[in-house]
């Protein structure tokens, strides 16, 4: 191992910690200019280290040993920071994405004072953590130490009573999921004896799939599977996302979410690839993704609160990811990268978005905001591009992602997806669209009665995340804007696809991570992907998803002229939402219905 | 859903899941074998680096990370508990009651434990890689052992003793060495959190390198941030009313 | 005998869940939460374990040896036991002031159809 | 030496229970601490003398009492919400 980049592994997580600790210590005390400075400058910082690391992690994995406790005959006591270009990848959108987040939040929440920052960098920590460790007891550390940061961000603004309440709804299941996961990781090691990734992969190589393996693996997934926030895990999400800070929000569906995701496939990878069956897993997924795909778009067309909205539209792009992925090859696992890096610019920016709309007119209900940002030009513009981005009009890198998907999806024989990934998009772009139209051109019928029918939805009653503006701060437009360009940069850049494919062979590429890690092996040579590219069949789904889009937000907006055709659709949701209880008794309960769905999808047919 | 319908789908559910685990705790080796292949490695690596107690050996050295990640939880809950419990918009500080109702023996009694804790505490810090105990346990004891001062009915000597600022920062300081010096391991032999310093000689004072540093960095960590916890909860039941006129009055 | 001990740390994790899925009280469901928790450290430890072996600290003049029992999952529950009083600490927090906002803790009160 | 182990891990069993099922909050305080505490006789008999330390601290000292504070806390809000709304209802027209 050549080059000094794997130096930068830990720093990427210590440096947010050490900055947080001295704003601990001395935020009372310094002014609140310094403060936001000395936040972003990290986060900028972190994000610059993240890209090096990037671009070092080309030519192969980079292993940080931490201790010295390098491996003798491939055996260690130590704990190792791997990255590859997908945790690489990964920890550079968690940096940006902090970044944006934190220059947006500048002026923000004067009542915290520098505690807000200071979360913000615990859980940037926590998440450059999470991907870059190659040790599944610091997988699941970090992951809490996530989960800690993320309750404390959700429920900042106590006054709001929504805010406080999702916030330990969060709590609550995020850790009961973290402790099945720590319980799963207790039963593999009883067996193995070993905690790091690659010597997990090394004892697990060849072994067979008995019922000890299967349910560690069904236990540690589940706290995965809670952040990913996959159906039936994923009731804490939309609680969560509708009263915490729309930076907040920003983060957590563009990237926290996503990263539940990564445990999962990560895991797979290099520890159980060689003992799971990759057929018996990718049923299993794909039902979990296809519920959740379904399930988050039909229930975000209902929405009228808007964060609730994105919330719900985050559920179904994760399942859409989720669907990607489980193609469990290079193309499928290419393709979801693409789409969290696409998908994030997007989602991220109408999260903002939305946040400005709050924070200006007190609400962030579309039918109380009905024509109200009317003349909001730059506004409008942004948050058409990042509807148009989140339903994957070529060329937005989520367009790229749906383009090799399609070839993935394809060739692994299940061209009924096709379909699934074009109405999801249309159904939650749409559902975004309309309340588009009705906030910023006043398109549609004005609304009556802005209160109608409380008890069916949420309405978009909700504290502001911070003092009214006067005017918009350039700050909070920036940081939109690079959000939005972000997205479309994803598909635009040359060789976009083919960088990400090879990235995705290197990630699934399990023995090749314990040889490297444990041996300093050199890497694998990689394969070309000519696939990876723009289609004229993807490109041809995604004008298809926006068209379909545009006719879903007319029926939203004109729902009379088509009732007999909605009336039949309302009625099949209703036991649906009536499922969103905000209870966390219901919570709990449907978690364990769903680690024992999961545990017979997976470990039925391997009996 | 009614309660019914909930206990019902959590029971199917738990059911199920328990059938899973039972089924995988009887492919586990059995309860109390010789068979433990990370223990034969850490106790080797303890001795190696001079660590009379293995388990902080583990802690601190072989696996520090764990307890680095560990400790920015700590403090990150602290922060939160500060953020969630600040007083909120209408809500004020009360002047704080003189209590006198207890009895001037339990008092005493709590006067005498109070130096008696600190004393158990900071020997359990310092001694934390040669005998059982270290910077989490002593750090509990010590923050414990100032609110004996609660329990002898002195508030206000509790509150003079214990200014928050000052903790906060003796919390931030602890977590931030830790970071420190694992940052110096990566800068002086180029991995994170190794054990540079001297090993010393085993089972004696001067022993195991970094491990006792590290300790009391933990030790002042915990010592801040669980008397912030405390004092959090503390103010909330004894200061914040809920309108200004409690304030007032 | 040999399974009792995971048996044991099964029934906790089952039986902390089960208190939050029955409670009427939010401290009530915290608090179960971390009775869940306790099922964890008895796993642990229950896997480190060997009969007859001492504890995993020598003192000055005792020679070394691999007879004691697991340090690695003694210091994972160590770790484990600090999250748990800090997310517990964190958690608490919360449900004090959604009592303050929604003058009841009891889940049934605050739960209404979100939609 | 199992018959001890057996004991002890059946009495953590009993107090779990008992801490579930307890439906006063106030009451789960000290419960919660006697579970504490018989997770730290666990520990003692499994040979985790650190262990049984950190949670005698935490288990049986530290997380009851911000428990119970937690809980008082909650119980004067109350009290002094419904002598708001009781005594001024009009205080915010």
């Amino acid at each position: 191992m050549h080059g000094t980049a794997q130096l930068l592994l830990p720093v990427l997580v210590a440096a947010p910690i050490l900055v947080a600790c001295l704003l601990v210590a001395a935020g009372p005390f310094l002014p609140r200019r310094i403060v936001d400075s000395l936040a972003i400058a990290t986060a900028l910082a972190v994000t610059a280290a993240a890209a090096l690391l990037l671009v070092a992690t080309g030519s192969g994995r980079r292993v940080s040993w931490s201790g010295g406790w390098q491996p003798v005959r491939r055996v260690t006591v130590g704990i190792p920071f791997v990255a590859d270009p997908v945790a690489a990848g990964l920890a550079l959108l968690i940096a940006a994405l902090t970044t944006c987040t934190l220059v947006y939040a500048w002026h923000y929440f004067d009542e915290t004072e520098s505690h807000l920052h200071a979360l913000i960098l615990f859980f940037l920590a926590g998440m450059e953590g999470l991907v870059l460790t190659g040790d599944l007891f610091d997988m699941i550390v970090f992951f809490e130490l996530m989960g800690v940061a993320g309750y404390a961000l959700t429920g900042i603004k106590v006054e709001d009573e929504s805010a406080v309440e999702g916030a330990l709804n969060f709590g609550i299941v995020n850790s009961l999921g973290a402790y099945l996961s720590l319980a799963g990781l207790v039963v593999l090691y009883a067996r193995v004896g070993k905690l790091d990734l690659p010597g997990l992969g090394d004892a697990l190589a060849h072994h067979p799939p008995d019922a000890l393996v299967v349910a560690s693996f069904v236990l540690i997934v589940t706290g995965f599977l809670v952040k990913a926030a996959m159906v039936p895990f994923h009731f804490w999400l939309p609680d969560a996302h509708a009263s915490a800070p729309a930076p907040v929000c920003a983060l957590f569906s563009g990237v926290m979410v996503e990263l539940g995701l990564y445990g999962v496939l990560r895991l797979f990878w290099v520890v159980y690839g060689e003992t799971i069956p990759p057929a018996d897993l990718r049923r299993a997924l794909l039902v979990l993704g296809v519920a959740t795909a379904v399930l988050g778009s039909a229930m975000c067309f209902g929405q009228r609160h808007l964060k609730r909205l994105l919330a719900f539209s985050t559920i179904a792009h994760v399942g859409l990811i989720m669907v990607m992925a489980a193609m469990l090859t290079p193309d499928g696992i290419g393709a979801a990268g693409l789409y969290v890096l696409g998908h994030a610019g997007a989602i991220s920016a109408l999260f903002l978005i939305t946040g400005l709309l709050l924070n200006r007119h007190g609400s962030a209900d579309e039918l109380d905001l009905f024509g109200r940002a009317r003349g909001e030009r730059v506004l409008l513009v942004l948050f058409f591009a990042a509807a148009l981005a989140l339903v994957g009009l070529p060329p937005f890198g989520t367009a790229l992602g749906v383009s090799i998907a399609v070839h993935a999806i394809v060739s692994a024989g299940y061209p009924w997806i096709l379909a699934l990934l074009v109405l999801v998009s249309a159904v939650t772009a749409g559902a975004v669209l309309r309340s588009g139209m009705r906030v910023f051109l006043a398109v549609g019928p004005a609304p009556e009665h802005s209160q109608s029918a409380p008890d069916e939805t949420t309405t978009g009653d909700e504290e502001r995340d911070t003092r009214p503006l006067q005017r918009t701060p350039g700050t909070m437009l920036a940081a939109i804007v690079v959000l939005v360009l972000g997205s479309l940069a994803v598909g635009v850049l040359p060789h976009g696809g083919e960088v990400v494919a090879k990235a995705a062979e290197r990630f699934i590429d399990g023995s090749g991570y314990s040889d490297q890690a444990l041996s300093s092996a050199p890497p694998t040579p990689l394969h070309a992907h000519p696939a990876a590219t723009w289609s004229p069949l993807g490109v041809g789904l995604g004008v298809l998803s926006t068209l379909l889009a545009l006719g879903f937000a007319a029926l939203g907006l004109w729902p009379d002229r088509l009732r007999l055709l909605l009336r039949p659709m309302q009625a099949g949701m209703k036991p649906v939402r009536a499922l969103h209880t905000g209870h966390v008794g219901d919570y709990v309960a449907w978690l364990f219905a769903g680690v024992a769905a999961l545990a017979a999808l997976v470990g039925l047919p391997l009996l | 859903m009614t309660r019914r319908t909930r206990l019902v789908v959590f029971l199917v559910g738990a059911g199920c899941v328990t059938a899973m685990f039972v089924l995988a705790v009887l492919g586990m080796p059995e309860f109390g074998g010789s068979h433990h292949v990370y223990r034969d490695l850490a106790v080797h690596a303890a001795v190696k680096h001079r660590t009379a107690n293995v388990v902080s050996s583990v802690n601190f050295d072989q696996r520090a990370v764990d307890t680095f990640g560990e400790e920015t939880i700590l403090i990150t809950s602290v922060v939160a508990a500060a953020v969630l419990l600040r007083p909120a918009k209408g809500e004020t500080e009360r002047r704080i009651p003189q209590t006198g109702r207890n009895l001037a023996g339990t008092r005493l009694l709590g006067y005498v434990l109070v130096p008696i804790t600190a004393i158990v505490g900071l020997d359990l810090v310092i001694h934390g890689h040669v005998t059982p105990g270290g910077g989490f346990q002593g750090g509990i004891v010590l923050a414990t052992g100032l609110h004996l001062l609660y329990v002898t009915g002195s508030y206000p000597a509790l509150d003079r003793l214990r200014p928050i600022a000052a903790f906060d920062v003796t919390d931030a300081l602890g977590a931030a060495t830790f970071g420190a010096v694992g940052l110096a391991g990566l800068g002086f032999a180029g991995s994170f959190l190794t054990n540079v310093m001297p090993w010393g000689t085993f089972g004696q004072l001067f022993s195991g390198g970094t491990v006792p540093v590290l300790n009391v960095a933990v030790g002042l960590e915990v010592f801040g941030g669980i008397v912030v916890l405390l004092a959090k909860f503390l103010e909330q039941d004894i200061t914040v009313a809920s309108s200004g006129k409690e304030g007032e009055s | 005998m040999s399974i009792y001990a995971y048996l044991v740390a099964g029934y906790l994790v089952l039986i902390g869940s089960y208190g939050i899925v029955r409670s009427r009280h939010m401290v009530h469901a915290v608090v179960s939460l971390s009775v869940a928790q306790g099922g964890t450290y008895v796993l642990l430890l229950a896997v480190g374990y060997q009969r007859g072996a001492t504890a995993p600290v020598f003192g000055s003049t005792t020679k070394p040896s691999t007879d004691v029992v697991d340090p690695v999952v003694q210091a994972m529950t160590l770790t484990d036991i600090v999250v748990s009083a800090t997310v517990t600490a964190l958690l608490l927090a919360l449900a004090v002031q959604v009592n303050k906002r929604h003058g009841t803790v009891d889940p049934d009160e605050l739960a209404a159809l979100k939609g | 030496m199992t018959a001890l182990i057996v004991l002890a891990l059946t009495l953590v069993a009993m107090a779990a229970t008992a801490v579930v099922l307890a439906d006063a909050p106030e009451r789960q305080a000290v419960t919660l601490s006697v579970f504490g505490l018989a997770l730290v006789v666990v520990f003692m008999v499994l040979q985790a003398p650190d262990v049984a330390l950190s949670e005698l601290g935490v288990g049986t000292a530290v997380v009851p009492l911000m428990v119970m504070l937690a809980i008082r806390t909650m119980r004067k809000d109350r009290r002094e919400r419904q002598q708001q709304t009781g005594d001024d209802g009009g205080d915010d027209s």
